[in-house]
Formats: structure tokens, C-alpha cells, sequence
């Protein structure tokens, strides 16, 4: 088991036909995802990869053609939105945007939209899920990490990297990967993540890598004490950055007193979870 | 991106907000004019993109032209936090009986704009929320939907608002959430929002910040940035589209991705140094891009030690190589430095570098501990000439 | 029993303070009817109807004083969209909206906003609900009806009176007569009252009057012969209407060759329905 | 509230929808100026707000400023049903390639706005409907959301659009849905939208049907109403609040509720007569109103007799009385008049109507039956003078 995505998901691209879209699509079907389908408006009919994947015009029509159940958005930020609704109301159960730079209020509406439908969107500006040795929907280095039984959910992309490259040179599997993106908005939140592994078998611990900005590592650390039997490792980033910068990620960023690297670790370790100085020091706290 | 206060009331005043009669001035013989026209009694405020204007002496009031003149030449002389004046705004003095607080912001928790109203107006809202958080009212708005009557008419009992001012107030109200959802702002608010001694409601001060992301839907706001208060490297970084945040420390760093960039900040921290910046080159960076980026590194003379860290995926170790070669090249800088490379094209990046002396590390904690060695004067034995 | 008000029903008044609100809430009272709050912005602290009604600012606190559970909405209909999200969002679960002239695309946006809630929205332009010897939403006049077992759902208002009186005087009574009123965009629909109806123990049929414009009939009359055990009746106004004229309502147009009455009728008619030539025949029908 | 064909267009090009160059005239030799600023080839189309103005002859090509003065004056003196042909609007000619239709309105079974095309452009689009169903694409727009750019391009193949004109088309329908949305449309319709020759995209014809209950919002709006087309008792009837509606019979109705309006009439058939109108004095109508809901039946010479039915509620049978008995003192007409009351005051009503002869019945369909009778001549022992 895993959460989110395995081997049997079939999954769409939207925006296949850009350079971000063709090349990451090859990576997820060298991995061994299966990409039924990919939609570019103007080149329904055609196929990409080897003549592998057939396009087509619309999100729609691709599954009815190809049943496909999940969907990753590499379509620019101006339409980035437009592609979510689309993929919405035609009731894919998985929506994950890897899009970066979506304006805020997009998202807004798409959050309230998303929440009164039955699909489940990751992202914005995330790296989206890789389940190991199974299938992986985005962009996260499939070579990286192999296997086993720990979850990971991150708001970062190449942190997270460090963390599975330093599982696996420590032996350790991963069941599934999450990156939940860098924007303030999104759709899949960590306690989003750590419900999904709480409820699946084959995960028995998590590791959870946050950020400065908001208060999602605190709400998450009230969570984990209620409800997580499963013990959480976390790592937060930005205990050194200053007041009132966006670093990089739109939601790293601390305004007034609200979202210090300070305050999210110390109510993580009050929640008894086991927070890293650094990332490597993950595999120390898991021994 | 935030506005000027002068350009922040342009917009309220095209949605219908009243603000004061007003002109903006370049000179202090233009204000003597505009205080002339407008009947003497005015106030000068300075125009520039940070808090704390009026303890810093950046905003006051003249009681004739002549006095105006002199304030504006004393303002138009100062810098404010470091920032100098070029411009004031010069408005008709009002006679102020209360101040409200009226602002839209995200609300991140909740993932929706929130319309938040004080009749504690005229100060940081966030000091009054820690002051006096019973003074505060606020009301989700529904994206899908927009700010409803009712719901101000509900802010409006739970500010005290005398009801005669109500139906301006919503008018106001309803104003500024046209504006926050038009202009795609992050934050649009009235600060105070006043009511006068005769009974009229004026915007006093007006502040709005928009949504970066969102600029391509906007062309004239975009055009609208003053970069006067931006560091010019942040300003440069941003043509590139690389995201670079000046810091006061000395280890210059080039990063793939903002977590593991504050991450590398981070650690040169715990290892007892600091970093002169942030730099995230983003994911899939070119040569060029790396190599504007590193160029920002050394124009900050602080920066002793420079750390490349980069987690090859999509990025690839070689092209940030050949940038990182590119910019060095034919610099007599003599600067150390530190390359992390892992993942793709690991091995041809560091091949790339040979042609200068760098030091390798094998995680991220090596990386930063040696970097901030470096920077102590802890010289290795390659040293870049 | 009954459908959707009863004795118990607690029951606010959105506009209490205007003509129409104040005489029919008086109306409400003297049928037995508990109306427990008043909403008038401005006069909140107020009471009316010889102080039995206290009035308050807003419909949420109106509820947290009184327990209010129904709404009946009297005010204007330039106010009346905003009534509605008020009520919607303080969590009513009836909302009778009595005010004609809405917008149409503000009562689309209402639709959506309703649907997406847990509330139940009758009208607009309707005369409410009235279960006799109970209590009553809205405007019918109480003394045309007595108990009975005859469950009344209408497009209409004095038409629904005729009715109403017919079956008295025929020593009939009912157990709710519910107006879904003669909008084109409404919230409450003949099926919607239908359902209730099948399922509510106290009615043993169903008398349905519709009109000129839209399915809405045809559509029930699929609905009757899918669903329905219970018998239904039906008359249908408007057999003699000219095309494209909006008749008073604002639901009831012909338009192209949709919504004619002899649509209606050969489709309900269709479906079992006995359908009466005049409003007084539905008694004889029914003998 | 429908509005003129170069009212809507003026709308349409307002939200940059493009339109034919062109000018609305009232006079042939206006025409013959436009005609001439135009280059001469030109379309003189008739402004009347009905259907079927090309059938008419009210819509012709000239190929000279000539030529567009003489059918300037043949149309501008023409009757179209009934309509006189007050304006043309005079429009630059345009070589068509395509014919594409497009429009918005409210669909009452989803409930929502509905955007509908098709490649079968101007023609009646309910035609198309019955006779080509596969040539109709349809999308429901979510009220809350809008319409979406997915949505448009899903239409756009549909309707087998020509993808090099994708852009533009998707511009238009977007104009297309603001105008619908800003204006409170019940239709915004173009039809046809014509690619040209040249592979421009024109609104050649454009139709509009404002919401009546939504004019509160949009006055401008509200003053472009031309009742040139409706019956002049309409347009009183509308003054007053009332729902007047003409119809060809002898038997005048005054009836409170449109149900039991409709009922009315329905049952006067159903005996064998004809209303001569229908009319709805709504709930708890005053005499005021209700004197000038019967002044108008008075005022239509074909009216033989009156019927009068009320179910009292909210609506006073004896306010009913007071305003029938209002209109009809000092009037020497010689109209049977059937009342029936039931409710609130019926017998307070009937007692202010005894000043004049009148027929009372108990149930609809013997007040129908009597009006009937009457109107045919079987007159009763009561007769009013």
C-alpha cells in the first residue's frame, strides 16, 4: 500500500506538450507510472514519448478515452488555474499542480471550489508524489529514494531530496512521498497528509519537513497530538531567516510575529514529535 | 509589491473611497502651490515604501504655504530609513473626531480574504490586535461569492459604528473589497479611515500591496514599482527571474530550491557563521541565470567564502557549472570556493570547475562547516586566485 | 406529522419591521404559529406585535438568542439575495423567501450558494407554507384550511387559496400546503415536495398545481411515475395563454413551444395523474 | 426588457466585442451622409423590436450612398407588425465566409447561465434546435465561478471552429458572458457572429433582453426602453405595478394573483367565451391601483362585460370595491360587471359595489360561466348603465 498513487493509478497530463510537461512525463513513464494520457488544446490526435501517449483537447475527453484517475498540471501560471477547474468539474479524484507563481486570489477560489467537489488537489508550487518502486506524479527524482515503510510530506522540493537521498543512504525506504508545495494556499495541508498516513499500512513512521511562514507546522503539532499514533520526525527551515522576506516559497515568509521557525519547532517538540537541527540528523533521531 | 500611499489613494478614489483633496509634488515650490490652492491649512507626507513616516519627521502639518514650503524642503531633503524622499503628498488638513481601521488581507488559515475593521483606526492593527483584540471585528469573505451587506452590517455593530455613518461606511467597505479583488492585492486597507468633525468619512491613509504573481494580469500596476527602497541586487535578481534576499553576513550562497536555501542558511548559522544571502536559482536553471546569479555574489563586497549547493534533478550540476565558471571567469576576485554538487551531472559539474581552485563537500552539514571555516580565515589548501 | 414546519417550528421573520412583515408576522402568531425573533438592521433591541417579538441586528444572533430554526423573508427584493446568504451562512435550515422580483442572476448565484449548503430554500415569490392547525411560514391565509391528509404543493398563490377552500368546503383537509412559488430560478421544486410528501406518514395524496412555462411538470411526472405511491392530482393554469407573454409570474412564459399547459397536462396524464379542467374539479376527481 | 439591435451592439463594443462600422439614422438623407463616410456599400437595417425584420423587408443593401438614401426612405416609412420604422441603423457592408451563433442565457432546468453555439449561424437558433441538434454545442456556466476558458475552448470544438481564429472567438465569448453577467442579461446574443472573407470575426447582429426585476441596478439601462412596440395599456399597467396583458376577446378580467388570472381566462374558454385581457392586480393591491387596472379594461372598446374575482387575503375585497366603483362612477358605459369575492372583506365589497348593477357568483366557474352569457348577449336581469 501507499497513499495517494501507485502503480495502478492512471495518470494525465495537463500541459504535456511544454518542456517542463514532455520531459517530466518521460521520467514518470521511465519510472513506470503508467501516463495513459496528456491534453494540449490544439494537438488533440496527436502522440508524444515514442508515440506512447496519445493527447488530446481536453481533460474530458481524455478520460473518457483512457479512464485516467489522476492528473499533474504543468501548464503555465496565468492558466494554471483555468487547468484546476477544468480538471475539477471533469471529477478527477487527484488534481496535482506543479505550477509555481499562481496569484493568490486564483487560488482562493480554487480552494473553495475544490473543497465543494470530491477531487483532493496537492499544491501549488510543489514538487507532487512519488511512491517508490510503484509511480510518481511530478517532478521528484525517481533515483533518489527506494521502497519502505516511512512517510514523507514536505513543503519543500530539493529539501525533501536531501532527506530521501539521506534516507536511503541510511538503508531506509520511503512508502510514499508528498511535496504539499510552498504556497500559502493549497490544496493538501500537512495534517491532510499525515491523516492519509496514519490511516495506510504499509507507512509506520513520518517524516515531516517544514518551513517558516503561516502556522501550519503549529495547527499540524495539535493534530499529531490527538489524533497520530505513529511517531512524526520533523525539520523545519528558516530558523535564520529574517523578519518579513519572502524566501523564495510565497508562504516563507514570517510577517509580524507569526510563522518563526521558533515557534514551529517548539510546538512540534511539545507535541512529542523528534525535530532535526538539520536534515541529515533525521536519520540520527529515527535510529 | 506595495504602493505608494499617493498611488494607493489614485486607485481607492477611482472605486468611489473618499480621500482628502490632494496633490503629489516633486518640489517644495509645487507644494507651496498645491497648499496655496488648497487653502493653506495642509499636511506633507513623505512618499516612501516603509513604515514608521511620522516618528521619522516624514509627515507634517503647515498651517500656510510658506510653512508647507519649508517642511517640504526639509522633507524632500531626508532619508528615510536609509530611503530617500523624492516625492510628497500634499493634502488638505481634515479636523479628525474618529479613526477606524479598515483592511483586506489573506486569511491563510481559513484560505480566504478577510475583511478586518477596528474603532482603534490610526494604529498598527497588529498592535492593536495584542492590545486590544476585543476592539477588532473581522468577517470571512467567500472568494466565490464577495464581501455580502450583511456581513458589514454585522463589522459595522461590532465596531460600534454610529449608524448614521452606516451607509458610507458600507459604500466604503464594499469599495475596498472591489479593489483588493480587482487590482489581485494581497492586502488593501484604510488606516484610519475617519470620521471628521463635520460628519465626512475620508481615507486619512491607504495602503495596498499586490499580489507579484498576479502583475501579468495587471501591466499599469506593474508599472507602478518604486524600487528606491529594494536592494539593487533584489532588483537585478528579479530581472532574472532568481529570487535573491541581501543578508549582513559573509558566505555568499547559490542554491536549487527556496527550502534547501534556507536550509544552507541555516546550517552555516548552527556551524557559527552567517550567510551574506539567500539565493534560489530555481529549479531547472540555465547557465545564464547562474551565472547573473553568482555575479550578485560578488558584487557584495562582505562576502568572503562562496557556497555552491545545488540537489541536481531537474536542474542539472553542469549547467549551474558552466554558469558559476562563466561569472568567475576573468575576475580577479580571489574569493574561496565550497561546491556541493549532488544528482544529475554531478560529476561533469565538478569537472567544469577544475579551471579554479574549489573545495568539495559530500552533505550539506561538510558543506557549511567548511564554509564557514573559510570564512574565518581557516585557509585551505586550494585557494582561488 | 407534516412536511418542513410543524408546531414546533421556531420561527424568525427576515424584514419584521415592514408593512408585509409585520402584518402577516401578527398573522403567523394568532394561527398559533411560534415566532420567536424579528431581524431589522438598525432596530435591533427593539419588540414588536405587542412585545411578544424581540427584534434583532442580524439573523445569526437572532438565532443564538432564540433557537430560531425557519425563516420567512419579507424584505425588499433589491435586500432579498442578501437575506437569503445571511440566512444561509447562519445556518437556517428553511428559508422561506416571500419576496417577489428577485434578480434572476442573483437567485442563480443563491441557487448555487444553497445547494452547496445544508439548507432547504422555498421560493421566492411564494406564498410559504402553511400545515393547518400548526403553524404557517408566509402569507395563506389560515382560515381556508383545516388538518387533513391532503399534502398541497403550487406554483401559485390564489390559486392555491381556491383550492385550499374547495377542499374545506368539501370537508377536506391537509397536511401541509407548501407554495414553491412562480419564479423561474427557485429553490424549492415540485419533486423536492413530492419526495417529502411519499415520505411523511400523515399524507395519503398529493394535489399539485402548476402552470404555463419551463418543464418543471414534465419533469415531475417522470418523477411520479419513478417514484411516486402515493396518488397525485393535478390542475395546470394558463391552457388558454398566449405565446412568448410573461403571465404575472415571472416563471410563466411560453416560450418557443416550451411550457405550454398541454404539454403539461399530456405528460402528467401520462404518469397517472388525474388533472382536473378547472380548480373545483380536482374535488371531484378526487372522490 | 428587450433592448434595440444598436443598443446592444453599442453595449457589445463597449465590452470590446467588434462590431461593423456604422450609425444609427432617422432621416434618409442622414443615411445618404453615413452611407457616403462609409464608402457607399453599405446595409440599412430597421430598428423595431421584433422578429422577422429581413422577411419584411426592413433590412436591404445598397451598393451607393444613392441607393441607401432611397431605402432609407422606403424602410423609415414602413410599418414592421404593426411597428413604425422610426431609426435604421446603417452599417459598412461585410463579404461573410462564415456564419457562427452565439449566446448566452439562463437555462431554468440546470439553473444556471448557459452559453450556446454553433456553426449554423444566422438562423433562428430554436430552428436549428429542431432541425440540426448535433450542430448545437451547449456549456452551463457555474453563476458563482463564470465562465471559464476550458469551457470556451471545449465549445470551440464543437462547433468545429477553425483553431486560427480560437483566440478571438474566446475573446468575444468572454465579452459576451461580462455583458450577460454586468448587465443582468436574460439573453446576450450573437447572431450572427460572421468570419469575413478577410478572416476578421464581426458581431453582424446582436440581441439583448434585460432582466425587468434587475433595472434597479442599471438606470441607463432602464432609460433605453422603447415602447413603440407594446401595447399602450402595457406600458400604463407597468406605471401603476400591475400585470396587464391584451388579448383579442370581449371578457375584461380584473383578477388578484397571476394563478388565478390565468385560471380566469382559462375557464372563460372553457365555457366558450375569449378574455379580452389578462389581468393580475397583484397581493394587497390598494384602490388606487385597482381604479386603474379597470380603467384600462374600460378603455378597450372590444370589452362586453367585466369580471371581477378576488380571493381576499392579504388583498381587501372591499379596497378591490372601492377602486372598481372609482373607475367606473361618471363613466356612461354599459358593461355588465360579475364579481365574485371570497376572504378578507367579501362582504364589505359587494356592499360598496351596490351603487351599480352587478351579478355575483359563488365559484370560478360559474363567475366564468355568467361572463360569458353576458358576453354573448344573454343578458341577465342586472344590467349596468
Amino acid at each position: 500500500m501507499s497513499i495517494l498513487i501507485n502503480k495502478h493509478s492512471k495518470v494525465l497530463i495537463q500541459g504535456i506538450t511544454g518542456n517542463e510537461g514532455l520531459f517530466h512525463s518521460r521520467q514518470m513513464l521511465q519510472y513506470g507510472t503508467q501516463v495513459v494520457a496528456g491534453v494540449t488544446p490544439g494537438k488533440g490526435g496527436e502522440w508524444v514519448l515514442d508515440g506512447k501517449v496519445p493527447i488530446f483537447e481536453s481533460v474530458k475527453t481524455a478520460i473518457e478515452a483512457t479512464g485516467a484517475n489522476a492528473t499533474a498540471i504543468f501548464v503555465p501560471a496565468k492558466y494554471a488555474a483555468d487547468a484546476i477547474f477544468e480538471a475539477v468539474d471533469a471529477g478527477l479524484p487527484l488534481i496535482v499542480c506543479i505550477t509555481e507563481g499562481l496569484p493568490i486570489q486564483d487560488m482562493m477560489q480554487v480552494i473553495q471550489y475544490v473543497k465543494q467537489s470530491k477531487c483532493r488537489l496537492v499544491g501549488p508550487n510543489c514538487p507532487g508524489i512519488l511512491t517508490p518502486g510503484e509511480a510518481k506524479l511530478g517532478i521528484i527524482p525517481g533515483g533518489i529514494t527506494v521502497p519502505g515503510n516511512i512517510g514523507v510530506v514536505s513543503r519543500s522540493g530539493t529539501l525533501t531530496y536531501e532527506v530521501l537521498d539521506a534516507l536511503r543512504k541510511a538503508g531506509k525506504g520511503v512508502s510514499t512521498c508528498v511535496g504539499i508545495g510552498g504556497d500559502p494556499i493549497k490544496g493538501t495541508s500537512f495534517i491532510d497528509a499525515l491523516e492519509l498516513f496514519e490511516a495506510d499500512a504499509k507507512t509506520d513512521e513520518i517524516v515531516m519537513i517544514g518551513e517558516i511562514g503561516g502556522n501550519d507546522e503549529e495547527v499540524t503539532a495539535e493534530y499529531i497530538t490527538r489524533y497520530m499514533t505513529k511517531p512524526v520526525y520533523a525539520y523545519v527551515a528558516g530558523i535564520s531567516a529574517p523578519l518579513g522576506k519572502r524566501m523564495g516559497h510565497a508562504g516563507a515568509i514570517i510577517e509580524g510575529n507569526v510563522g518563526t521557525a521558533a515557534s514551529k519547532i517548539s510546538a512540534l517538540e511539545l507535541a512529542g514529535v523528534k525535530v532535526a537541527k538539520h536534515p541529515e540528523e533525521i536519520i540520527e533521531l529515527m535510529q | 509589491m506595495r504602493l505608494h500611499e499617493y498611488q494607493a489613494k489614485q486607485i481607492f478614489a477611482k472605486y468611489g473611497i473618499p480621500i482628502p483633496k490632494g496633490r503629489i509634488a516633486g518640489t517644495s515650490s509645487e507644494v507651496r502651490q498645491i497648499s496655496e490652492e488648497l487653502g493653506g491649512n495642509v499636511i506633507v507626507k513623505s512618499q516612501v515604501l516603509v513604515g514608521g513616516r511620522g516618528k521619522a519627521g516624514g509627515i507634517r502639518l503647515a498651517k500656510s504655504p510658506e510653512e508647507a514650503e519649508d517642511l517640504a524642503t526639509q522633507i524632500l531633503g531626508m532619508e528615510i530609513k536609509d530611503i530617500p524622499v523624492r516625492r510628497v503628498l500634499v493634502e488638505e488638513a481634515v479636523s479628525i473626531s474618529q479613526e477606524i481601521y479598515l483592511g483586506i488581507t489573506t486569511d491563510r488559515i481559513n484560505q480566504k480574504p478577510v475583511l478586518i475593521a477596528s474603532s482603534e483606526g490610526g494604529m498598527n492593527i497588529e498592535e492593536v490586535a495584542q492590545s486590544a483584540p476585543e476592539k477588532i471585528a473581522r468577517c470571512l469573505i467567500n472568494p466565490l461569492l464577495g464581501l455580502r451587506d450583511y456581513q458589514l452590517r454585522d463589522i459595522a455593530v461590532s465596531i460600534d459604528l454610529n449608524r448614521i455613518y452606516l451607509k458610507t461606511f458600507m459604500d466604503i467597505a464594499r469599495s475596498l473589497w472591489k479593489v483588493f479583488a480587482d487590482c489581485d492585492a494581497q492586502l488593501a486597507e484604510v488606516n484610519p479611515l475617519v470620521i471628521t468633525s463635520e460628519g465626512r468619512l475620508y481615507c486619512l491613509d491607504a495602503k495596498i500591496i499586490l499580489d507579484d504573481n498576479a502583475l501579468f494580469r495587471h501591466p499599469d500596476l506593474a508599472d507602478l514599482r518604486d524600487t528606491d527602497g529594494e536592494d539593487p541586487g533584489e532588483v537585478t535578481a528579479r530581472k532574472y527571474g532568481v529570487t535573491f534576499i541581501k543578508l549582513s553576513g559573509t558566505i555568499g550562497c547559490l542554491v536549487n530550491g527556496a527550502g534547501l536555501a534556507m536550509s544552507t542558511m541555516d546550517l552555516i548559522k548552527l556551524k557559527g557563521g552567517e550567510a551574506a544571502n539567500f539565493l534560489d536559482i530555481g529549479g531547472g536553471a540555465y547557465a545564464e541565470k547562474v551565472s547573473a546569479a553568482t555575479k550578485l555574489i560578488l558584487s557584495d563586497p562582505k562576502v568572503k567564502v562562496i557556497l555552491v549547493n545545488v540537489f541536481g534533478g531537474i536542474t542539472r550540476c553542469d549547467e549551474v557549472a558552466k554558469g558559476v565558471m562563466d561569472a568567475l571567469t576573468g575576475k580577479s576576485a580571489n574569493l574561496p570556493l565550497v561546491v556541493r554538487f549532488v544528482g544529475t551531472n554531478a560529476n561533469e559539474g565538478y569537472k567544469i570547475l577544475e579551471e579554479v581552485p574549489y573545495q568539495t563537500a559530500s552533505t550539506l552539514l561538510e558543506a557549511a562547516e567548511m564554509s564557514v571555516n573559510l570564512a574565518k580565515g581557516v585557509v585551505s589548501e586550494h585557494s582561488y586566485q
